[in-house]
C-alpha cells in the first residue's frame, strides 16, 4: 500500500478519534467558539474627506451612540467611504490611522499664553485669549500701516504683522480667513502652497 | 512506628519524603502533561484549576521534580549498579512474571528488573528534563531554533508516555508483590518479604548466611 | 491637475518623475495600477531614489537630483530629432508657427535683457512679433527660423544622450529607453500622463521643471486628452483650495491678482488683466477679469462697494513685492515684522534653515498659533536639548496657542488635487475649548472691529465695512460662507439674450460664473468657485458616483471647478474639427450643432470647429505655448541651472560662465548666499522627501503612524556607507553649511552613486517627518540643513537638492 | 450555545466533529506581491480594527517597523532588496501575517480545546479566553506566525477578520490596501484573479511568475502572487514548500494514539496479570524458614 503524506495524516487522524472512542466518553465538553462581534453595527456613520493629502479620499467615521441627548459622540473607527470614485474604499496608512489623530494625546484643548522669556505655558481663556491678541494686532496696525508711500501712492498696506493659512482647513475657513486678513491690510500672507 | 521488632528497615524516612515528592510531582506532571497531550485528558488540567493552570504549574512541577529527583538518584545510584547477576535475573525476568521464581539468582537490595527500571526512569527523566525546558515558551523556546522545539516537543511526549509506562510497571510491581508498598509507606519490611525477593540483602541485614 | 485621479486609469503610460505618487498618494496612485491592469499601460519612473513608485514601476532611470530640465529637455530634443510629436495637435493648438521678436536672444546660458546687479531681467524681448492687426504673426509652414518651432529646436539641440548623461548621471541607454517609451505616446491614440509633486517645485527651478514636463506633454498631443495632462499632486487636502481662494501674498480668490503699488487707477489694473485676443476668434477668457473682481468685491464689501469708489479697489492693499515667506522671515530676522499668526502651519519645521526661523520668531513681539496640535513652531522658544537648543529667557516673544477643530469635528468643504471640492460633515464634538478656525477668526475680527468703531484707528473702513452678515456672528457657518463665496444675484438679472426675462432674481444664487457681471449687480467671492452651491442647493455635498461614459468621469460626485469640468483643455481631446483623436477616449465632441461629451466642454459649446477657437481659452492666444513669453521670470524656454548648492562646480552646459551655473533670476538675500556649502566642504547632493508612513510633521502626534515608522534615518547608499564606514542601523551626524542632524542610518541599494561630469556624485536621503513634539521618537527637524532659496517664480524653497556631509557618529 | 455566524469546520483538541451539513463559500485573500508598494497601510488598518496598538521602537536601519510580528502587529511589511540577473534592482515587499492553512500546524497542535477553530470558509482563529498560552501554535506553524503576549499569556495572530467578514465584509487590510494588492473574496475567485495576475506579470517579462497557495498545508487562504514564484525565499524567507513539520505530525498525530494506546495497555495488561497471575506474595516456605530463624 502506497502511503501518501495525506493519507498518513487521515490514518493519524483516525487513530486519535480511535483512541477516544476507547476512552469512553472521557472527553471535553465543547468550548464556545464565536467570532468577535462585529463593533460598528449600532453606531453612528459620518461621511467627511480624509485631511492629509490632496488625493481627498471618502472617510466613513463611526462615533459612539445615536446622537441622542444624553449621549456623547465619540468617534470609535474610521475607514474608507466605499462609495467614493477615487478611492473606492480604500485608505493610505495616513487615513486608515485618522483615528489616531483625531485622538491625538497631543490635541490642544484650550487657550494658551506663553509670556516673555518664560518657560511655561498658562492656561487663558478665550476671552482673554482674543482680547489680548487683538490688543497687540490693534497697536500694531495703527503704529505701523501704510497708507500712503513716500511718493504718494495709495497702498494701504500692513506689513508688520503676518498670518500663514492652514491648507488643510476648510475652503470657507479660508475664505472668511482670506476675507479678514486682506480687510486689515495684510500682503504677508501665504499657505502651505508656496513651501 | 515499629510494627515488629523483626523487620527489617528498608529505607529511611527521609528517602521514603524524598520519593514521595517524586512520585507527586509525577503524577502532577503525568495528569497535567496528558492534559496538554490528548484532548481526551483535557478535563485534568481541572486538578489544576483549569488549562492556564495547568500550563503555568507543568513546568515549575517539572523543575521542582528534576531536583527532587537527582536527590533521589544520588542517593540510590550506587544501589542499582548492574552485576551479571542482575543481567541473569532479567534473562529469567519471564518465569517471574509466570509467578515461578524458583530460578531467580539471589538478588541484593533491587533486582535487574527493578535497576533497570531506575536507569531508564533516571534517563525518562533526563529527556523530560531537557526538552521540557526546550517547549517552556516562556522562557526559553523563542531562543531555540523551531526545529529543536519541535524535536523538543515530539521528545517530550514519547519520553513521557514511556515514563508513564515505567510508572505503572513500577507501581503494578509493588502491588503485585505483597508487602512491597509498606516499605515506601512507613520504612520497613518483613524479614519473610526479604528473604523471600532480595535475599542477598537479607543477609546482608540480618548477617546470616543462608 | 489638469486632469483628475480617475482618469490616470485612462494613460498608456505613466511618467512619474519629480514625485513619488505611490509614497506620498497611495489611494491616487491606485489609478495608475488600474491603467496597468486594465490598459496593460507601462510605468516608468526617473528619480534619485529607487522608490515605492519605482518598486512597481516597469522600467526606472536614476537622475541627479536637480537635474530634471537636462532630461525632460533631451526628451524634448530626442521627440523633434526623431520627428516624434503628434503634428496636428502641436500645429493647430500650440504656439509652434508663432514668430518671436527678433531682439529675444539666448547665449551662454542667459536670455536677452539680464541685469546681473538685480538678479533679474527685462522680459520686453520675451515676445511675439505682432501684425498691423494686433494679431500675433504665424508661419504656418514652420520654416521661418525665429516661429516658436525653429527657436525650440535650437535651443534643446544642445540637450544630447551625452549631454544628459554628463548631468543627470543617467546611463545614456536607460536615457534612450526611457525616450522610446515616451516616443511611443506621439500618435493620437497613446497618451501619456506625468505625475509630479514637490520633486518638480522645490528646487530653484521648479516651475521651469514642471514647464519642461508640459512642454513634452504638448509634443505628445497629450494635455486636454483623457488619460494625459501634467498632474500636480498637490501636498495638503485643501492646498488646491486654499491656492484658488487666492491665500497667497499676491493674489485674490479665483486667480486675480492685488494690484502693484504703480497701479493706482481701478481701470488700468483691470485692463492689464483683460486680455485681447493675440489670434482671431479667441475666447481669451481672462477678458471677463472686470466681472470676477467687482463681483469678488461685492462680496466683501457689500453696498460699501459702489461703481463711484471703484468698488472700494482701494481698499485692497497694494504690493511693493513679493512678501512671501522666505520674504517675510528674512524681514523678521531683521526686526522688521512684530506680529505673526500660523493658522495650521508649522514654519518652524517647513521652511528652510531652521536656525534662521527660529531666530527670526525670536525677533517677534507675539506670535499666534492656530493648531489642532501642540506643534513645534509653538514651542520654538522652549528647550528640547539638541533637539532646539535655545535659551527661554533670552526670547521675548509673548506666545498665544489657540486649539482648532480638526476635520472631523466641523463641516465644510476641501479640494481635492483634481479641483473637485468635497463637503465633509462634523462627527464628533472637538476635545476640550477647541474652536473651528472660522470661529476663531471671527472671534479675531469682531473684536477688532468692535474696536476700531470705538477707538477708530488706521484706516478702519475696510475693517467696519467688510461683509459679515452672518446669523451668528461669532460663528459664521460654512453654509453661509460657500453660498458667499459661489456667489448671488444682488439684483434682478436680465437674461442677455432676452432683456425682458430675468435670469436669476435677487438674492438667488448664481448657477455658475458666466452668470457675473460687472456692474455690481452680482456677488461672488470666488469666481471659480462660483456654482458650488446654487440654488439647486449644495453642488459639493453630491454623491453619484456613476461613470456614464466609462471614461472615470462622476460628473455627480461634489463639484470640480470651473463649472464642473473634470479635465482642463478638454477640447483638444478633439482634432480640429471636432473629432476625438481616440474613438475609444471620447471626452468631449462637437455633435454637429454644439460641444459635449463624457466631460463640461472646456469651449463655448456652440463654438464651431470651424471657428478656429482653440482649446486653450485662458490665453488669449487660444494655443497652448511652448515659448512662455514673459510667464516665467528665467527665460520663456527652460534652462537647466544646476542648485545653488551643487557638487559641481559650473553648469556643464555654460562651463565657462558663473552667472549661468544656478538661476540667474533667483532672489537670494545677503547673508544667504554666504550661507550656501560647497562640494569641497559638503561633498554629497542631498534631498529632502517625505515617507508613506506619515503626513508632514503631523502623524508624529498619531500614535498608528508613530508605529510604522518610530524614529528619525537618513538613507545612504551602499556604495557610499562602505566608503565612510557606515553600517545599516549605526547613528549619523549630517551636516550642512546650516546645521546638522544626528539619524539612523539606513543603508540601501536604492540610492546608487551616479557617475556625472566626470565625477562620482552620492546621494543621502532625508526624511522630513520628525521634530521635538509627538508621540514618535523626538528627531531633528530636517530643515535644520536646507538652503533659503527659492524658485525665483513661486519662491519655493530649494528642499530637494543641496549639499552635506555624512559620518558616524562615534560611540 | 448559540449558533455561531460562522460555522466551524474544526476545533483545537476536540476528538468529535463539528456540525459539517451546513456549506459556506471558502474565502481568501490574494496578496499580489508585484504591486505592493509596502505602505503598510494594511499593518495600521489592522490595528485599527483589531484595536491593536504595539509598542513604539527604533529604527533598525531599514524601512521595516514594526521588525516583526507580535501579540499586537498581527501583519508587518517585509522588505527585501533583490539585485535580478540583469543587475536591476528589484524592491520585493511581501506583507506577512497569517496564511490561514488549510491544514492549519497551528490547530493540529494545539492542546486546548476550541482555542484555535477553522471556520467552514476557511479562516483560522485563535479565541484567546480559551487559550492557555502554552505556545504549541508557534511550533506547530510552518509560517513561524503565532506570537504569545508577554502581558498575557495568550496567542494572538490575524484572524482574517472573522467577525467582518462574519457580515459580509472583507478583512481590514484588503478593503484598506490602496493599490488593491491585497484583494478578498471567494477563493474561486481569487485563483482566477490570481491567473489573471500571473498572466500580465509573464507578459510583462516575469518568466516565473506565479501563485504562492502552498499544497504541502492544504494549500491557503492568503495567497501570494509573485515575480518570482520559482524563489519565494527571495520574499524575506518565504519558505519554498511548507507543511507540518513531521516531527508535529508525528507528536500531535500517530504519537498520540500510539502512545495512549501503549499506556492503557501497560495498565490493562498489569492488571490483567494480576487476574491472571495472581500476587506475588511470599511462599508459606520463607515465611517458615523465617519464623525459625527467628527462634534461635
Amino acid at each position: 500500500m502506497q502511503v501518501t503524506r495525506r493519507r498518513f495524516f487521515r490514518v493519524c487522524a483516525n487513530g486519535v478519534a480511535g483512541s477516544s472512542l476507547a476512552l469512553m466518553g472521557f472527553s471535553p465538553g465543547e468550548a464556545l467558539a464565536e467570532t468577535r462581534h462585529f463593533k460598528l453595527t449600532r453606531s453612528t456613520e459620518t461621511r467627511n474627506t480624509c485631511p492629509y493629502c490632496s488625493v481627498g479620499c471618502g472617510i466613513l467615521m463611526y462615533s459612539l451612540g445615536d446622537r441622542s441627548k444624553n449621549v456623547r459622540s465619540r468617534i470609535i473607527h474610521i475607514e474608507g467611504d466605499p462609495d467614493h470614485p477615487v478611492n473606492r474604499g480604500t485608505l493610505c496608512p495616513k487615513g486608515a490611522g485618522l483615528l489616531d489623530f483625531v485622538h491625538s494625546p497631543n490635541r490642544l484643548t484650550h487657550p494658551e499664553v506663553r509670556e516673555p522669556g518664560g518657560k511655561e505655558w498658562k492656561r487663558i481663556g478665550w476671552d482673554e485669549a482674543f482680547d489680548r491678541i487683538t490688543k497687540l494686532m490693534k497697536d500694531d496696525r495703527d503704529a505701523n500701516f501704510i497708507a500712503k508711500t513716500d511718493d504718494g501712492l495709495t497702498v494701504n498696506r500692513w506689513l508688520t504683522t503676518g498670518f500663514l493659512a492652514a491648507s488643510a482647513s476648510s475652503n470657507e475657513s479660508g475664505y472668511v480667513t482670506h476675507k479678514v486678513v486682506r480687510a486689515l491690510g495684510m500682503t504677508a500672507f501665504d499657505n502651505q502652497a508656496r513651501v | 512506628m515499629i510494627r515488629d521488632p523483626q523487620d527489617l528497615r528498608r529505607y529511611t524516612a527521609s528517602q521514603r519524603v524524598n520519593h514521595w515528592i517524586v512520585g507527586m510531582c509525577f503524577i502532577l506532571l503525568a495528569f497535567s502533561g496528558l492534559a496538554f497531550f490528548h484532548p481526551a485528558f483535557f478535563p485534568l488540567a481541572m486538578l489544576f484549576g483549569g488549562g492556564v493552570w495547568a500550563r503555568i504549574l507543568h513546568p515549575l512541577i517539572g523543575v521542582a521534580m528534576a531536583v527532587f529527583f537527582t536527590l533521589l538518584a544520588l542517593r540510590f545510584w550506587r544501589l542499582n549498579m548492574m552485576t551479571a547477576t542482575d543481567l541473569e535475573w532479567l534473562k529469567r525476568a519471564r518465569e517471574m512474571m509466570d509467578g515461578d521464581d524458583h530460578n531467580m539468582p539471589i538478588q541484593g537490595k533491587y533486582n535487574g528488573g527493578q535497576k533497570a527500571l531506575f536507569w531508564a526512569v533516571l534517563v525518562c527523566v533526563l529527556v523530560l528534563f531537557v526538552s521540557g525546558l526546550a517547549i517552556w515558551r516562556e522562557y526559553f523556546s523563542a531562543l531555540l531554533p523551531i526545529g529543536l522545539v519541535r524535536f523538543a516537543s515530539l521528545l517530550h511526549a514519547v519520553f513521557a508516555s514511556l515514563m508513564i509506562a515505567l510508572i505503572t510497571v513500577h507501581v503494578y510491581a509493588a502491588i503485585w508483590v505483597k508487602g512491597t508498598i509498606r516499605a515506601m509507606w512507613y520504612g520497613t519490611v518483613t524479614r519473610a518479604w526479604a528473604k523471600q525477593h532480595h535475599a542477598a540483602w537479607y543477609r546482608e541485614m540480618t548477617g546470616r548466611k543462608s | 491637475m489638469t486632469q483628475h485621479w480617475e482618469d490616470i486609469k485612462n494613460a498608456d503610460l505613466i511618467l512619474i518623475m519629480g514625485g513619488n505618487a505611490a509614497e506620498a498618494h497611495p489611494c491616487g496612485f491606485k489609478w495608475v495600477i488600474e491603467a496597468k491592469a486594465q490598459r496593460k499601460a507601462k510605468l516608468v519612473v526617473v528619480d534619485p531614489r529607487f522608490t515605492r513608485s519605482a518598486s512597481v514601476a516597469d522600467y526606472y532611470a536614476p537622475i541627479r537630483t536637480g537635474s530634471d530640465i537636462a532630461f525632460l529637455g533631451g526628451v524634448i530634443n530626442y521627440l523633434l530629432t526623431h520627428d516624434k510629436i503628434q503634428h496636428e495637435y502641436v500645429k493647430a493648438y500650440t504656439d509652434f508657427s508663432f514668430l518671436v521678436k527678433d531682439e529675444f536672444q539666448f547665449a551662454d546660458g542667459i536670455f536677452s535683457g539680464y541685469n546681473p546687479e538685480k538678479r533679474s531681467y527685462d522680459k520686453s524681448s520675451w515676445d511675439y512679433q505682432l501684425g498691423a492687426d494686433g494679431f500675433v504673426k504665424t508661419d504656418p509652414t514652420l520654416q521661418n527660423p525665429r516661429c516658436v518651432y525653429q527657436l525650440l529646436k535650437a535651443h534643446y539641440a544642445r540637450y544630447t544622450p551625452e549631454m544628459v548623461e554628463t548631468v543627470c548621471g543617467t546611463p545614456k541607454d536607460k536615457f534612450l529607453k526611457v525616450c522610446e517609451m515616451i516616443a511611443g505616446c506621439s500618435t493620437p491614440d497613446r497618451t501619456m500622463t506625468v505625475m509630479y509633486a514637490l520633486g518638480w517645485t522645490q528646487h530653484s527651478v521648479g516651475a521651469q521643471m514642471i514647464r519642461t514636463g508640459a512642454m513634452v506633454q504638448l509634443l505628445l498631443g497629450n494635455i486636454g486628452v483623457a488619460g494625459g495632462g501634467v498632474n500636480a499632486l498637490r501636498g495638503h487636502s485643501n492646498i488646491q483650495g486654499l491656492t484658488d481662494l487666492g491665500l497667497l501674498s499676491n493674489t485674490l480668490p479665483g486667480y486675480l491678482t492685488l494690484p502693484g503699488d504703480k497701479e493706482q487707477d481701478y481701470a488700468a489694473y483691470l485692463a492689464a488683466r483683460t486680455q485681447k485676443p493675440l489670434r482671431p476668434n479667441q475666447m481669451s477668457y481672462w477678458q471677463n477679469y472686470p466681472k470676477f473682481h467687482v463681483s469678488l468685491m461685492k462680496a466683501w464689501y457689500g453696498d460699501a462697494a459702489t461703481k463711484e469708489n471703484n468698488f472700494c479697489y482701494d481698499w485692497l492693499p497694494k504690493i511693493d513685492k513679493l512678501h512671501d515667506v522666505l520674504q517675510v522671515f528674512e524681514d523678521m530676522g531683521q526686526g522688521k515684522v512684530n506680529g505673526y499668526v500660523c493658522q495650521g502651519f508649522n514654519p518652524l519645521a517647513s521652511f528652510p534653515n531652521k536656525a534662521k526661523i527660529g531666530g527670526a520668531l525670536a525677533k517677534l513681539k507675539y506670535l499666534v498659533v492656530i493648531d489642532p496640535l501642540a506643534t513645534e513652531t509653538s514651542e520654538f522658544w522652549q528647550n528640547f536639548g539638541p533637539h532646539n537648543d535655545v535659551d527661554p529667557a533670552a526670547i521675548q516673544t509673548t506666545v498665544f496657542r489657540l486649539p482648532s477643530t480638526c476635520f472631523a469635528e466641523e463641516d465644510g468643504s476641501i479640494a481635492n488635487s483634481g479641483r473637485w471640492l468635497q463637503w465633509h460633515w462634523k462627527g464628533a464634538e472637538p476635545p476640550g475649548e477647541a474652536l473651528g478656525d472660522g470661529e476663531i477668526m471671527a472671534g479675531l475680527f469682531l473684536r477688532l472691529r468692535a474696536m476700531y468703531a470705538k477707538d477708530g484707528g488706521a484706516f478702519p473702513d475696510p475693517i467696519l465695512k467688510l461683509t459679515w452678515k452672518h446669523r451668528i456672528p461669532a460663528n459664521p457657518s460654512s453654509e453661509e460662507l460657500a453660498k458667499e463665496y459661489s456667489g448671488c444675484a444682488l439684483s434682478d438679472l436680465a437674461d442677455p439674450k432676452d432683456p425682458t426675462k430675468t435670469l436669476v432674481k435677487a438674492g438667488e444664487q448664481l448657477a455658475g460664473f458666466a452668470q457675473l457681471r460687472d456692474d455690481g449687480s452680482t456677488a461672488s467671492g470666488c469666481w471659480i468657485f462660483s456654482g458650488a452651491w446654487t440654488q439647486a442647493g449644495n453642488q459639493m455635498a453630491r454623491r453619484d458616483n456613476a461613470d456614464p461614459y466609462g471614461l472615470g468621469i462622476a460628473p455627480g460626485w461634489a463639484w470640480a471647478w470651473p463649472a464642473n469640468r473634470r479635465i482642463l483643455y478638454n477640447r483638444a481631446s478633439s482634432d480640429p474639427s471636432g473629432k476625438p483623436w481616440d474613438p475609444e477616449r471620447r471626452l468631449v465632441f462637437w455633435n454637429g450643432k454644439s460641444w459635449g461629451g463624457a466631460d463640461v466642454p472646456d469651449m463655448r459649446p456652440d463654438a464651431a470647429p470651424a471657428e478656429n477657437v482653440g482649446p486653450f481659452i485662458m490665453n488669449p492666444e487660444g494655443v497652448a505655448r511652448f515659448f512662455a513669453r514673459g510667464g516665467l521670470n528665467e527665460g520663456p524656454f527652460p534652462e537647466h541651472y544646476e542648485p545653488f548648492e551643487s557638487p559641481l562646480d559650473a553648469n556643464p552646459f555654460h562651463p565657462q560662465n558663473p552667472q549661468a551655473k544656478s538661476n540667474p533670476a533667483a532672489r537670494v538675500f545677503k547673508g544667504d548666499m554666504e550661507a550656501f556649502g560647497t562640494p569641497k566642504e559638503f561633498p554629497y547632493a542631498a534631498t529632502t522627501y517625505r515617507l508613506t508612513e506619515h503626513f508632514h510633521y503631523w502623524t508624529k502626534h498619531v500614535l498608528t503612524s508613530a508605529i510604522i515608522q518610530p524614529e528619525q534615518f537618513v538613507e545612504i547608499g551602499a556604495e557610499l556607507a562602505q566608503e565612510k564606514g557606515i553600517a545599516a542601523g549605526d547613528r549619523v551626524k549630517v551636516r550642512s553649511n546650516r546645521g546638522h542632524i544626528i539619524a539612523v542610518a539606513v543603508v540601501t541599494k536604492r540610492i546608487k552613486a551616479l557617475d556625472v561630469a566626470g565625477r562620482k556624485v552620492h546621494t543621502v536621503g532625508i526624511p522630513i517627518h520628525w521634530g521635538f513634539k509627538g508621540v514618535a521618537k523626538n528627531g531633528y527637524l530636517a530643515n535644520t540643513l536646507t538652503p533659503f532659496v527659492g524658485d525665483s517664480n513661486t519662491q519655493t524653497p530649494e528642499f530637494k537638492s543641496f549639499l552635506v556631509d555624512v559620518e558616524k557618529v562615534k560611540g | 450555545m448559540a449558533l455561531q455566524s460562522l460555522d466551524i469546520k474544526a476545533r483545537s483538541a476536540t476528538t468529535t466533529p463539528s456540525p459539517q451539513i451546513r456549506k459556506a463559500v471558502e474565502v481568501a485573500k490574494l496578496i499580489d506581491t508585484s504591486i505592493c508598494i509596502g505602505c503598510k497601510a494594511c499593518q495600521v488598518a489592522c490595528m485599527q480594527w483589531n484595536d491593536l496598538r504595539d509598542e513604539i521602537g527604533s529604527n533598525h536601519g531599514v524601512l521595516d517597523n514594526p521588525m516583526d510580528l507580535s501579540a499586537a502587529s498581527w501583519t508587518v511589511m517585509r522588505f527585501a532588496e533583490h539585485e535580478n540577473e540583469e543587475g536591476n534592482l528589484e524592491w520585493l515587499i511581501r506583507k506577512d501575517g497569517c496564511m490561514h492553512c488549510t491544514d492549519p500546524g497551528c490547530l493540529k497542535a494545539c492542546p486546548s480545546p476550541g482555542a484555535i477553530v477553522q471556520y467552514t470558509n476557511g479562516i483560522v482563529d485563535f479565541h484567546e479566553e480559551n487559550c492557555i498560552g502554552c505556545g504549541y501554535c508557534i511550533t506547530g506553524c510552518p509560517f513561524n506566525i503565532p506570537r504569545i503576549s508577554a502581558k498575557d499569556h495568550k496567542a494572538y495572530k490575524c484572524t482574517l477578520c472573522s467577525d467582518r467578514v462574519a457580515v459580509g465584509q472583507a478583512p481590514a487590510c484588503a478593503k484598506a490596501c490602496p493599490t488593491g494588492a491585497i484583494t478578498f473574496g471567494a477563493k474561486e475567485d481569487m485563483l482566477d484573479s490570481a491567473q489573471v495576475r500571473v498572466d500580465g506579470l509573464k507578459e510583462r517579462g516575469f518568466q516565473n511568475a506565479g501563485l504562492y497557495d502552498p499544497q504541502g498545508v492544504g494549500g491557503t487562504h492568503v495567497m501570494y502572487v509573485l515575480r518570482h514564484a520559482d524563489r519565494p525565499e527571495l520574499y524575506h524567507g518565504l519558505p519554498q514548500d511548507p507543511h507540518i513539520s513531521p516531527m508535529v505530525s508525528l507528536w500531535k498525530g500517530v504519537a498520540k494514539p500510539l502512545a495512549t494506546a501503549a499506556m492503557g495497555a501497560v495498565a490493562v495488561g498489569s492488571l490483567f496479570h494480576y487476574v491472571m497471575k495472581g500476587p506475588n506474595e511470599v511462599s508459606k516456605e520463607t515465611e517458615r524458614e523465617v519464623e525459625k530463624e527467628g527462634e534461635q
